[in-house]
């Protein structure tokens, strides 16, 4: 079986608490904005958190576009507004 | 040229970075450090105005991700100033008032050089680098929201590259 | 709000100074240290292309005067932007490559603060505080002429007061 | 007897070895000025430099202009450019 690994950051790592976060990559989802869509019937108040214009998304620990492809054993992280220094 | 990064629960030591940095070379004329400590007061992010006493602060990292990250901004702070040396120390973990946070510490022949690449790298920390910070004030846990300064901070350095 | 000045001799302990400053108050959230060292290089006056190795340097200022100097530029940094404490050091007398010659270490809530009047005050002392440098280059003493670039550096504070 | 004392920093130290830098005041001694005067018959290199625009003199610790009034005792420096730091 297939698997993709989710971290979540910050203020959005509170909210998916009870998210799993390693899923199965089943051919269906294909990018990012499809993982968030499939997140969405069950965690409503994260999904709404990760859609703020402000979170960006990467792919293996590189920022891309909610468009990217996706593939088998990616590392994917939502990464909230950074509040280092 | 020696950029050393370090993304760390351990402390650091001032005298040993700096004894570090200048015995690099012979050239150097300027040793410019920042170091951040932590506050033992945190501005509400709602009213700027009034604040509460901080008790402790976590800060969460994307580890791998900020390391290289870190790594992209000193070099384009280095491709921007000539320096000899810069190195960039950010704890992580849960810190108190009081504690030291974040350490820039760069040499160059000239200290105009080494301000600008130890402004330039900070103002990219506070907004680049995959840092989050969670404040505990008072048993309230609270993520920090990015500052309105920071942004514009970093801002500056895009619109006027010669700055 | 600490301030202090010493003119000296001796050497003085980077550690020590960052100890004393970071100590004053719970409230700091920056420090920023500049540390100026002798080089075992100096440009010729005459041709900046070129230059030759330093063998030792002797700085020479006057006594009274450059204190009363040193005091009012600290203090005009501390009226423009906030600080918790100011510690300038400067060395006189005769001094090898790589010794420490300068320090000024700053302390504020803020890192822009800081950073800021550390600039200043550097760019004020090579211009405005009554110190005297005297090169020995292989035998041949030469007193240095300021620089122009030490003289722009000090004249952007008057231009533009918010920067 | 009035006394007045003369110090000469940097550059201005080296051709000032051989001048007396405790002089007599002598009531025609009335300013800076006329005290260049007076030292420019016997030390006309000293004088020159003396004489560039950049070269600042105090009274006392203090930046003052070369028409300032000099009285009994004064201490008085002549600075050519600072390069500290």
């Amino acid at each position: 079986m297939s698997m993709i690994n989710l971290l979540f950051f910050g203020r959005l790592g509170d909210l998916a608490q009870d998210v799993n976060h390693s899923i199965t990559y089943d051919g269906q989802l294909r990018t990012p904005e499809q993982l968030v869509h499939q997140l969405e019937v069950a965690h409503s108040k994260l999904v709404a958190a990760l859609r703020e214009p402000q979170v960006l998304v990467s792919v293996n620990k590189i920022i891309v576009k909610w468009d990217h492809p996706l593939c088998d054993g990616d590392e994917i992280a939502f990464l909230p507004p950074v509040t280092g220094g | 040229m020696s950029i050393n990064i370090h993304v760390q629960h351990e402390d650091f030591d001032l005298a040993a970075e700096y004894t570090e940095l200048r015995s690099q070379t012979s050239k150097i004329g300027a040793v410019v450090t920042f170091t951040g400590l932590v506050r033992d007061f945190e501005r509400l992010q709602d009213d700027p105005t009034s604040g509460r006493n901080l008790h402790r602060l976590t800060l969460q990292h994307y580890p791998g991700m900020t390391e290289r990250l870190i790594a992209e901004i000193v070099d384009e702070a280095v491709q921007r100033w000539p320096a000899f040396g810069v190195t960039v120390i950010h704890r992580v973990g849960c810190l108190r008032p009081n504690e030291q946070i974040v350490f820039v510490g760069v040499t160059s022949e000239h200290r105009e050089n080494a301000f600008k690449i130890a402004e330039f790298v900070m103002d990219y920390l506070k907004t680049k680098a995959t840092f989050w910070k969670q404040v505990d004030l008072n048993g309230q846990q609270q993520w920090i929201q990015p500052k309105q300064s920071d942004t514009e901070a970093a801002a500056k350095w895009t619109e006027d590259s010669d700055e």
